[in-house]
């Protein structure tokens, strides 16, 4: 069902947690789907130096914001835009057909974060 | 250890020697119980014999039972064919919001050919009340189809009592009973019902093939077309070898049924205990006593199905789910909805079935690793955060 | 000399590796493809591992194929499946009077449900014309349902020009092709067919499991209600076991066809001859060239088939014949009855249908105890009477 | 399927043939249902001394054939008249429910044969 790799990211899942001081914060989800992501992001100088997230979900859940938060770290926020879902499924070797709509939605939360990030430094 | 399989409701292995009295009427004794030939009179004999075993083991008489393709197909034709059979007669069904999809989905077929559907609802253990049956019953009604057990949560049902009901207002009855045979004592008579459907994988027969009985008298047409098999009720080459293997699974359910109970009651109860003394945050779905030896099904809140069956999967145990990622559908399951359960929590369900070849050693397993894969999702999960609970309106924008 | 059996159009034997694969399936390998923990997903694997073998062995897509519970479900779901989706389209279907009967008890059904069926006759050999399903096309038909080749004369249809016509016309084309895989080739595209009927226990596979071929595209409605299995196209937990069964015996069928067909046409052959050169009084049924190559089918005047079979039995030869009193219906097979042959005639027809197994001997010994039977037969009958033919109008009262 | 007292008298079957000088033939069946059956009798002060019969038709035509014939032999005409259907079935040890009614006529064959015998006696 679930490739390798996503197996490897749900077992080791990369940047579970939390940030205290987080630049910015991103939230997606349904609790009908039963998914629901949150990242974290500490931006320096407009490069995102640190991440990490928080899931309630199902594997590919996990997956996707596991290996969101690895592609994530070092990149410029403008970079970080334009990872979306489906680059996230790739990087995971791929997802079951019935899991692209419902749990891939890790790119979604970070840009969400983003835009916190953005919002607090125009606000 | 193993792999350790705790997902019994799903399906369970073949016993070894019915997997091999089957290879010897694949093989062997092969020939088509419609021929006049040897081949065929043999295996005639055989399915025949069969037929005896799986009526005796139901308190039924042999003429009463048709083989099917299985727990679906015997659903299906009971409930289309009572329905057919009866329309002039009335339009209106009688079941469960908690049955399994091959009667709801009967039932949802039916509706759109212009019968009509009373889906009962049922209490927080997802039990139905008869009462509640009572009182939908109209002058159109021609059947009620309400399940022995729930396969989910493994709330056993007061069939005996709606029998009667049924029974004194002269409305047939059909009960889908493949999660009670060899479980719980099934009798016809004593449930009062006239159409009974029973499935042979969840008994350690072989998949693809089930049975139908249909008391005797019942008006009531058949849904398939074709060959005169089952004496005109069920058109398709007899599934011989597997008829054969369900005829020795049902007598040995039966046969082995106090033994059973009692083992699987402890290990059930153990399983049950031991998960309640040492997580927090999680109930019990299903009936505390009106259940299934050998049914075990807990919500652990803040957490999703699915993250923990793979998480269990990865320790080498079966289990499985109410979780709508489980199933490729957006919604949880729809028992524990019924159950009136939240979305969230029903996410979060865990059912663990146990058979016969389970130990206590098994048990102990699950008891030692089932708590730390529970603490390591939640360590994971944004709604275990004590600060969430408030800020829960806010899950769209933070 | 042991028992002899040439009925292999009623049913094959399994192959030896099959049943011990098949086993493994049961015993091991057993879970429910639905489930996803490992036992779940081993067995997922070889199921889409099958589909993948079965849609090969005709050329299809694995995912154009639904697995059913035989050629009978395949029939009745190919042809309720596409006249419910498209009776908004037309309610007019095409078949002929030499069909199965679980085609054609499933046109009655549909008759009785506001359905118009046409049954096309079939020349002496029992061919269906071209020509005749391109007349009885109107702007209402939505099917046309033609056998690939007939369970008891062995006369092939032309499918293939069929085929043509139907998709000229935008005519769902269904072929019931149980007789045909690891006989002739049977390649969807070639045919032209948008469904196609196959039945596992006709190919050395396990009874009780077939698929049905359904052309992406076509417009079509399942008939069984419940799980969500097959791609939500037929409800049923999968028959696993059978289902590897069946992929192996069709991966088989077709990498043996060549050396088979050559070796079955063979016996075939010496069988047709050595009965047309030892006994009087007897025609051949069926095309004499397009023809099965493991079909022989001929009526003996004079006597009735059963007591031909009960004699063949008793010298250990299994075979079947046309006969009404072997079906327990008042009628003779429909098919020799379709092909203008008489009752009287009809009844005494025998089939012989050959297989892997069936070797030189076994024809020889056929050969050898066939006009003995016969003629023993004969001698007991008041039809052979010389004197008798004048007399026929008095058999009531002499 | 069938009883080995069938399958016996099937195999063996008794008194086959026919009677040149007959005291009476009768001859009953369907070709519909693929069974003639025609006995022939030869009687004596009032007593069957003789009978055969031809029979096309399925197993339990020429068994219950056979049958009657055997049941048959050295009765009166009275005791032969109240020979039944029914009663050669059970003197066979039954036969198959879809057989009782099709192929079970031989006792009517008899009832023919004797009928024919009193029409020649009387005419
Ligand atoms: C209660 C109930 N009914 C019906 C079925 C369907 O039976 P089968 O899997 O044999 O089609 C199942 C199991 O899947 C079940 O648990
Ligand atoms: C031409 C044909 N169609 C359909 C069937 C039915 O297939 P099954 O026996 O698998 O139900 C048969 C065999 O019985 C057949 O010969």
């Amino acid at each position: 069902m679930y490739s390798e790799k996503v197996m490897d990211h749900f077992q080791n899942p990369r940047n579970v947690g939390e940030i205290t001081d987080a630049s910015g914060v991103g939230e997606v989800g349904n609790p009908t789907c039963g998914d629901i992501m949150r990242i974290y992001l500490k931006v320096e100088d407009n490069v995102i130096k640190e991440v990490k997230f928080k899931t309630f979900g199902c594997g590919a859940a996990v997956a996707t914001s596991s290996m969101v938060t690895e592609m994530v770290i070092g990149k410029t926020i403008d970079e970080a835009l334009k990872i979306t879902n489906q680059a996230v499924a790739e990087a995971l070797d791929g997802l079951p057909p019935a899991k692209m709509h419902c749990s891939n939605l890790a790119a979604d939360a970070l840009h969400k974060a983003i835009e916190d990030y953005k919002n607090k430094l125009a606000g | 250890m193993g792999r350790i399989y705790m997902d019994h409701s799903a399906t369970t292995p073949v016993d070894a020697d019915i997997a091999q009295a089957m290879v010897k009427f694949m093989t062997e004794d092969f020939g088509n119980p419609s021929s006049i030939h040897s081949f065929g009179r043999d295996v005639k004999k055989a399915v025949e014999e069969a037929r005896e075993k799986v009526a005796k083991a139901i308190g039924a008489d042999a003429r009463e039972i048709i083989f099917t393709s299985g727990g679906t197909e015997s659903d299906n034709a009971a409930i289309i064919g009572v329905a057919t059979a009866n329309c002039k007669k009335g339009s209106h069904i009688i079941t469960s919001t908690i049955e399994h999809h091959a009667v709801l989905d009967t039932c949802h077929h039916l509706e759109k050919n212009g019968f009509k559907v009373t889906y009962l609802p049922v209490d927080e253990y997802g039990m139905v009340k008869a009462e509640d049956v009572a009182k939908a019953i109209t002058d159109d009604t021609i059947l009620i189809t309400i399940m022995h057990a729930n396969n989910e949560v493994g709330t056993i049902q007061p069939i005996a009592e709606i029998g009667r009901l049924a029974k004194e207002k002269g409305i047939y009855f059909h009960v889908d009973a493949v999660q009670t045979i060899g479980k719980i004592p099934v009798n016809v008579d004593e449930l009062g019902v006239d159409l009974l459907s029973v499935s042979s994988h969840k008994i350690y027969g072989p998949k693809g093939v089930g049975c139908l009985y249909i008391r005797k008298g019942t008006r009531w047409t058949p849904i398939t077309f074709g060959g005169a098999q089952e004496r005109k009720r069920r058109a398709g080459t007899e599934n011989t070898a597997s008829i054969v293997g369900l005829g020795m699974a049902m007598e040995k359910a039966v046969a082995n049924l106090e033994q059973e109970v009692t083992k699987l009651t402890k290990l059930r109860d153990k399983l049950i205990n031991g998960i309640t003394a040492n997580i927090d945050h999680i109930q019990l779905n299903g009936h505390p006593t009106f259940r299934l030896p050998n049914n075990v099904n807990f919500s652990f809140h803040f957490i999703e199905g699915e993250s923990l069956l793979l998480s269990l999967d990865m320790k080498g145990i079966a289990a499985s789910s109410g979780s709508a990622c489980t199933s490729g559908s957006l919604d949880p399951s729809h028992v524990l909805l019924a159950m009136g359960i939240s979305h969230e929590v029903a996410h979060g369900s865990l059912r663990l079935t146990l058979g016969k070849m389970n130990t206590e050693e098994e048990v102990n397993y699950v008891l030692e690793v089932l708590p730390e894969i529970v603490e390591r999702l939640r360590q994971m999960s944004p709604l275990y955060d004590q600060n969430y609970q408030p800020k829960k309106e806010c899950c769209q924008h933070v």
